[in-house]
């Protein structure tokens, strides 16, 4: 058993446990941390997958930006103590069955599939790399959709101050 | 297109465009009346010059056709084309949708769109016994069944939403099986026609046969009201306003059975093979056990609808009796039925609107104080029983002589069981008449009555003239309808 | 002998102007339209038989059978039902008595009828009748008469409601075409057999058909003669008849004892020739229940108070003995085992005459003292001479006494049943003394007997007018002299002449066993004080109050109609159909709804749940997918 | 090594978690985070199939990075919008929200 595995067995046990205490927690503001750990765990998947980059940004924008805003806005909407009411049970178990067989689905296909033969390649994706992809034009480059992003977050930018505006 | 058959449709058409703009009850009026005449017109005109082609040895098996592509990709045509039981057919929807224009003459609220839906209900009606195109008999047939649901929804009587939903359900029911027949039909013909008499020509394979032949018959019978799908028949009737109650079970019902023959027998010989002798139990049950619910009940309405139970039985027990004689009969019996019932419906609903009940027995004495109507029901009464002279002995005669053509014992033993309602006939429609015309009045309220109004009079004596002329010369109709049974009873004898 | 269509279109026209137009003219002009019809009908009749019979006999030394008219009404393929005018000696016969009887009623109702209303519809009713029992007569196929058989039966129908607010009059009506309704159910199943295995339904089908039709043949003619049957008022389909009197007494004289309910007979007549070569066995039975139902009758008749029963139930016996006479014929040729027939027709005829002049005579009766019942009556031979001795004549032809006409037809019945049977010849004879007790019973009670004086005083009773008078004198006059007519020359079972002889020592016991049984009920009944039959009554309590009651046989008739057919067969079926089937219908309807409520939830707006079915759903297709 | 399987198997039990989230919990936030789980889960995905089968390219990168983005977009304006639902009805629980659209 090598480090990989043993980083990538730890990190898989922070982001089961985590997600599942992250959606099972009655505090919201518990609910948000473990929703942060997880983040912080996929950040680490990333670097382990060699994408130095992608984790940054996990980090920066999910586990910096986003989990931010969640407790900034939990704190201003909380109001009770944020105690979710205890769940009734019929509809956990229909949801539960649901899932669970949903998850067993995808697992099994998962299993089962056979992918063209995974290869690792180890190996840095190095910045300039993507830099140039982000901001080429050519085929396999992505300004387009960069921009279009782009825009999309300045009408999200808008949007928010719109409708969270006081009237 | 210059194909006469298509005035049929168009006629009712331009009625209902005249009754659209007209914008006094009187325009109103002499858009039906005159609309309805024309339609009796050119039906006698079609029957005679039908005759005229016959005898001038014209022997195609379906006269006056044409045919355009309706819908390519599926063979869709709008074929028309009548033979001898389509033109009596569209003769008998001609006289009743006469005599009923007469019988809803004082109808009050909303007369204009009663008399709009009444018309769309025509077109559905000739539409069906015109065309010989599977998909397009289909969609006429709709076309007849939803004004109903409306008809007697707004303008009936009694428990009025309750029968229309119930009646609509059940054909709607009845339809879906028919839709599936015919496109089993079509499948199993190689998807290559919807024409009948082209599609008689084409074998479909036996087990399709077997398979859809049931759903078919019954989509057909359950409008035929065979037993046990009869039940929309009496709460239908009895709810629904005069003139529709005299079309529906005048024509309408007829619908039924002649789709079983020119649909289902016809087009599915084997299935009948392997069904027929289910089936005729099933009819001969109905026509017992519609005369004997008749007994006992005592709204008019309801005898007269369970009687109508056990006459349509008969017509669809004569079909499946399979002779020629038998086929005939079942014919003449759809025609003669039509014409008692829609006469037996007027009668009641002339007098339902005078004495405001149904209940026989909370009438009593009629002949006195309306003695024109209590004859006229004496009249229909006795014609319903089978009294020689009037149609319906020369109908059941037929249908029995010919039933006794099949010397299969089971077919025998049927046959003499459906005899039997004769007897029970004559008890529910003497018990009937000796209860409510006959004895002396009991209700003074009802000496202020009135007897029949002129429209009343028109619409009875047509009928009457119309019953009796057919029971008197019965030779005529039976000529024109054996000619035509011949091709279709020639498929499923061999 | 084209003219013998006048004979059905006579009284057609007069029936349809009479029913069409009867209420725009007045009573007179529509009993006056009736009668010149009927006197139309009458003179073309006898004209008819005078030129049938005195055309001759043919070459085999029989009457010809003539077709004048023949028209096919409606074809079933290899079948069809004709429409014409058949006449041969039976029928012939039958115009005879047909036209004379109607004629005579016609005459009697105008005076009988007299300010009735309804008048003219009275006179359409039996115009319809005439036509329809003439048409059934002159029938040349028999589904020609089956069809004139109904008719004949709704015109009875028609007549016997005629006082249509009385609901006895209805009861009766609806009774008499229910009964008789169901007997003609057995005639057209008989019809149906015998036109599938002969091929056609003339009366004179192929031997060779006949032959290779084996047991069917028997099996049709016994089920005609079950119509016959019915109509003819045979037990126990009897019992329609006695109630039939509520009608008007001039429809019971004419269909109710003459025409009609002889029909059946004629039927067995008819049909003889096939039975005698096809279906031997069936006729003993046919004289078996004739004669226990002509016993039965006689003995109900004996007991009766009403008028009008008991010439019922009179009627009923003496058509017992017409079936009787008709079954012991045991060959076709008159002198050798067919006198039977010879001897039924003649009873026939003679019957309708003096059953009419009873019935006319008792209409009479009713008609001056406004009852049916015996009690009203007594001691009318002064107020009503004409009436009296009418029907006097009539009660002593009816009883077999020389030299009027009841006692050389009943001699000649007797005849042939002591040649079939000894047995048989004894009780019919027996029975015939019956019948002169009974009639004489109520002869005395009507015309001697205790009068009932109070009744009487309050209301003398008068003779009748000459309009009804008239009739019972001729035939009165008929009833004297017919049995004088050499029958046997115009009418017998195989056509030949044959010629009457007076057995004497059938003759003999017949008339010693008539005046016994009249002088008896002399004794008992012509006081007017009625010890014996008091006694007899008291005595024999059970068996009066039994055979006064008609022996149950109504109470059994109700307790199938009411009991059975309606409580136990109709009112279940109806109860089934609303409950069971249309509850079926209304259950789907129900459960429909009720599924359509239990499964709104899902669509209850909330996203979390409608994501749920989702996956679920897209679950079940991906697991589907993986499996197929 | 670490087979690629495994990646793909706990991003899988992941989003389940974040469906199930999504499911069952009635405040508006935790859904949200719920949602936050599944575009995880989702990124993961696509960082693995691109590492592991198309090593060459570089499309599971950007998507995840585009991914990232516009779920930081989505994020801003569903909390503006619960924000706003807050200010209105003082709650954010859904079963509360059926009033949104009487109004």
């Amino acid at each position: 058993m090598d480090i990989q595995t043993i980083i990538f067995i730890i990190l898989a046990a922070i982001i089961g446990v985590c997600s599942i205490l992250a959606i099972t927690t009655r505090r919201i503001l518990r609910s948000a941390t473990f929703l942060l750990f997880v983040l912080f765990a996929t950040a680490g998947i990333y670097f382990q997958l060699n994408y130095s980059f992608l984790g940054a940004v996990q980090l920066l924008i999910y586990a910096g930006g986003i989990t931010i805003l969640y407790v900034f806005s939990i704190l201003l909407t909380s109001s009770d103590g944020d105690r979710a009411e205890p769940l009734k049970s019929k509809k956990m178990i229909i949801g539960l069955l649901s899932t669970f067989a949903g998850l067993g689905v995808c697992i099994y296909v998962i299993v089962k599939h056979k992918f063209t033969e995974p290869v690792f390649q180890m190996g840095e994706l190095n910045i300039r790399t993507i830099g140039h992809a982000l901001m080429g034009t050519e085929k396999y480059q992505y300004l387009l959709p960069f921009e279009v992003i782009s825009l999309l977050l300045l009408a999200c930018i808008v949007g928010g101050i719109m409708i969270a505006r006081k009237r | 297109m210059c194909n006469i058959l298509i005035l049929f449709v168009v006629i009712p058409l331009v009625m209902m465009l005249g009754l659209w703009a007209s914008r006094s009850l009187c325009q109103v009026k002499v858009v039906m009346v005159s609309g309805a005449s024309l339609l009796l017109a050119l039906s006698i005109y079609i029957v005679f010059n039908y005759i005229g082609l016959r005898n001038a040895g014209n022997d195609a098996e379906m006269l006056y056709t044409s045919s355009i592509m309706w819908y390519e990709p599926l063979n869709i045509c709008f074929s028309l084309g009548v033979d001898g039981i389509s033109v009596v057919m569209i003769l008998l929807s001609s006289i009743i949708v006469f005599t009923g224009v007469f019988a809803s003459w004082r109808l009050k609220p909303m007369t204009k769109e009663y008399f709009l839906w009444y018309t769309l209900l025509t077109v559905g009606v000739y539409g069906f016994f015109i065309s010989i195109d599977l998909f397009t008999m289909f969609m006429f047939y709709e076309v007849a069944l939803i004004p109903m649901f409306l008809l007697i929804g707004v303008w009936g009587s009694g428990r009025k939403e309750y029968s229309a939903m119930k009646l609509t359900l059940m054909l709607m029911g009845g339809s879906a099986l028919i839709l599936i027949g015919i496109l089993s039909i079509y499948y199993g013909a190689g998807a290559s026609t919807m024409n009948i008499t082209e599609l008689s020509q084409i074998e479909i394979p036996t087990n399709i046969q077997h398979t859809f032949f049931p759903l078919l018959f019954l989509g057909f019978g359950i409008l035929g009201a065979l037993f046990p799908f009869h039940t929309w028949s009496p709460d239908g009737h009895a709810s629904a306003p005069t003139a529709v109650s005299m079309l529906h079970a005048g024509v309408l019902m007829k619908l039924g059975g002649y789709g079983c023959f020119r649909i289902a027998m016809y087009l599915m010989p084997e299935g009948l093979a392997m069904w027929g002798e289910v089936f005729l139990i099933l009819t001969t049950i109905s026509v017992v056990y519609g005369a004997f619910s008749a007994c006992v009940q005592t709204d008019l309405k309801y005898i007269n609808a369970y009687s109508s139970v056990s006459h349509c039985g008969l017509v669809l027990f004569a079909l499946l009796m399979m002779t020629r004689t038998s086929c005939t009969g079942a014919i003449m019996q759809m025609l003669s039925h039509g014409l008692m019932t829609a006469l037996f419906f007027a009668l009641i609903g002339m007098m339902y609107g005078r004495t405001h009940t149904r209940d026989i027995r909370e009438m009593s004495g009629l002949m006195k104080i309306m003695p024109c109507l209590a004859v006229c029901y004496v009249i229909a009464g006795l014609a319903n029983l089978g009294l020689p002279g009037f149609s319906g002995f020369a109908a059941e005669m037929t249908i029995f002589v010919g039933s006794f053509e099949n010397t299969d014992t089971f077919h025998r033993v049927c046959t003499i069981i459906a005899t039997c309602s004769i007897v029970i006939t004559a008890v529910y429609i003497l018990r009937t008449v000796g209860k409510f015309l006959y004895g002396e009045v009991n209700n003074p309220e009802f000496l202020q009555l009135t007897d029949a109004s002129w429209d009343e009079k028109v619409a009875v004596f047509t009928l009457i003239v119309c019953v009796a002329g057919l029971g008197l010369a019965p030779l005529w109709a039976s000529d024109l309808i054996s000619t035509s049974v011949e091709p279709i009873i020639s498929q499923f004898i061999k | 002998m084209e003219y013998t269509l006048l004979l059905l279109i006579l009284p057609l026209f007069s029936f349809l102007v009479l029913g069409l137009l009867g209420n725009y003219m007045k009573p007179k002009v529509a009993g006056f339209i009736g009668t010149l019809s009927l006197v139309g009908i009458t003179i073309v009749s006898y004209f008819t038989a005078y030129n049938y019979f005195a055309a001759g006999r043919n070459a085999d030394g029989v009457f010809p059978t003539l077709i004048p008219y023949n028209w096919e009404w409606l074809p079933f393929g290899k079948l069809s039902i004709d429409m014409g005018v058949m006449l041969d000696p039976i029928s012939v016969m039958m115009l005879v008595v047909i036209s004379t009887i109607s004629l005579m009623v016609h005459i009697y109702s105008l005076g009988y009828m007299k300010g009735e209303t309804g008048f003219q519809r009275y006179y359409a009713f039996i115009s319809l009748f005439t036509m329809s029992m003439l048409g059934l007569v002159v029938a040349t196929n028999i589904f020609q008469m089956y069809i004139f058989w109904e008719l004949v039966g709704v015109s009875s129908y028609l007549l016997i409601g005629f006082y249509y607010t009385k609901p006895a009059a209805i009861a009766a009506s609806k009774k008499a075409f229910i009964v008789t309704r169901f007997a003609d159910l057995g005639f057209l199943i008989g019809i149906l057999i015998y036109g599938f295995y002969v091929g056609t339904f003339s009366f004179t089908p192929d031997t060779a058909r006949l032959i290779s039709a084996g047991a069917m043949i028997p099996l049709a003619l016994s089920l005609m003669f079950v119509g016959g049957a019915g109509k003819s008022a045979m037990f126990p389909l009897h019992i329609w008849l006695p109630d039939a009197m509520e009608g008007p007494t001039p429809v019971s004289a004419l269909i109710h004892a003459a025409t009609m309910v002889v029909a059946g007979v004629f039927l067995v007549a008819r049909m003889f020739p096939l039975f005698i070569d096809f279906a031997p066995e069936v006729l003993p039975w046919i004289a078996y229940i004739g004669a226990f139902t002509a016993l039965y009758a006689a003995a109900v008749a004996c007991v009766q108070s009403d008028i009008k029963r008991v010439l019922a139930f009179s009627t009923i016996s003496q058509i017992g003995f017409m079936m009787v006479a008709l079954g012991v014929s045991t060959s076709i040729d008159p002198n050798n085992g067919g006198l039977g027939y010879m001897a039924s027709m003649f009873h026939l005829f003679t019957h309708a005459m003096f059953k009419a002049l009873l019935f006319l005579g008792a209409g009479s009766i009713i008609h001056a003292v406004h009852s049916n019942e015996m009690s009203a009556m007594g001691g009318l031979r002064r107020y009503m001479p004409v009436t009296h001795i009418t029907f006097l004549i009539a009660c002593l032809a009816i009883a077999g006494i020389w030299p009027l006409s009841g006692f050389f037809s009943k001699d000649e019945i007797l005849a042939a049943c002591f040649n079939f049977n000894p047995l048989m010849g004894w009780t019919m004879t027996a029975i015939a003394g019956m019948t002169a007790f009974y009639m004489f019973r109520l002869y005395y009670c009507i015309f001697w007997g205790k009068e009932n004086k109070e009744l009487h005083e309050a209301h003398t009773p008068k003779e009748s007018p000459l309009s009804m008078t008239l009739p019972l004198i001729i035939l009165a006059a008929i009833t004297c002299v017919a049995g004088f007519i050499p029958f046997g020359k115009f009418v017998s079972s195989n056509g030949t002449a044959y010629h009457i002889h007076i057995d004497a020592t059938t003759a003999a016991i017949s008339l010693v066993v008539a005046v016994c049984s009249i002088a008896l009920a002399t004794l008992v009944y012509a006081r007017s004080k009625q010890p014996i039959a008091d006694t007899l009554a008291t005595r024999f309590a059970g068996l009066h109050k039994a055979a006064y009651n008609r022996f149950y046989i109504d109470k059994v008739w109700i307790f199938i109609t009411k009991q059975i057919i309606f409580r136990c067969i109709s009112t279940p079926i109806a109860w089934f159909d609303k409950h069971i089937i249309d509850g079926f219908f209304n259950m789907c309807g129900k459960c429909t709804a009720y599924l359509s409520k239990k499964i709104k939830w899902l669509q209850d707006s909330h996203i979390q749940h409608y994501c749920i079915w989702f996956l679920a759903g897209t679950v079940l297709l991906t697991i589907i997918l993986l499996i197929f | 090594m670490v087979q690629m399987e495994w990646y793909l198997v706990l991003s899988t039990f992941m989003m389940f978690a974040g469906v199930y989230g999504f499911f069952t919990r009635r405040n508006l936030l935790t859904m949200l985070i719920s949602i936050e789980l599944i575009l995880n889960s989702v990124d993961i995905n696509f960082a693995v199939f691109n590492r592991f089968l198309f090593p060459e390219q570089l499309e599971g990168v950007f998507f995840t990075i585009f991914a990232i983005g516009v779920s930081a977009a989505e994020t801003a304006v569903a909390i503006a919008i619960i924000i706003n639902i807050y200010r209105n009805m003082k709650n954010i629980q859904v079963r509360n929200l059926d009033k949104i659209k009487e109004e």
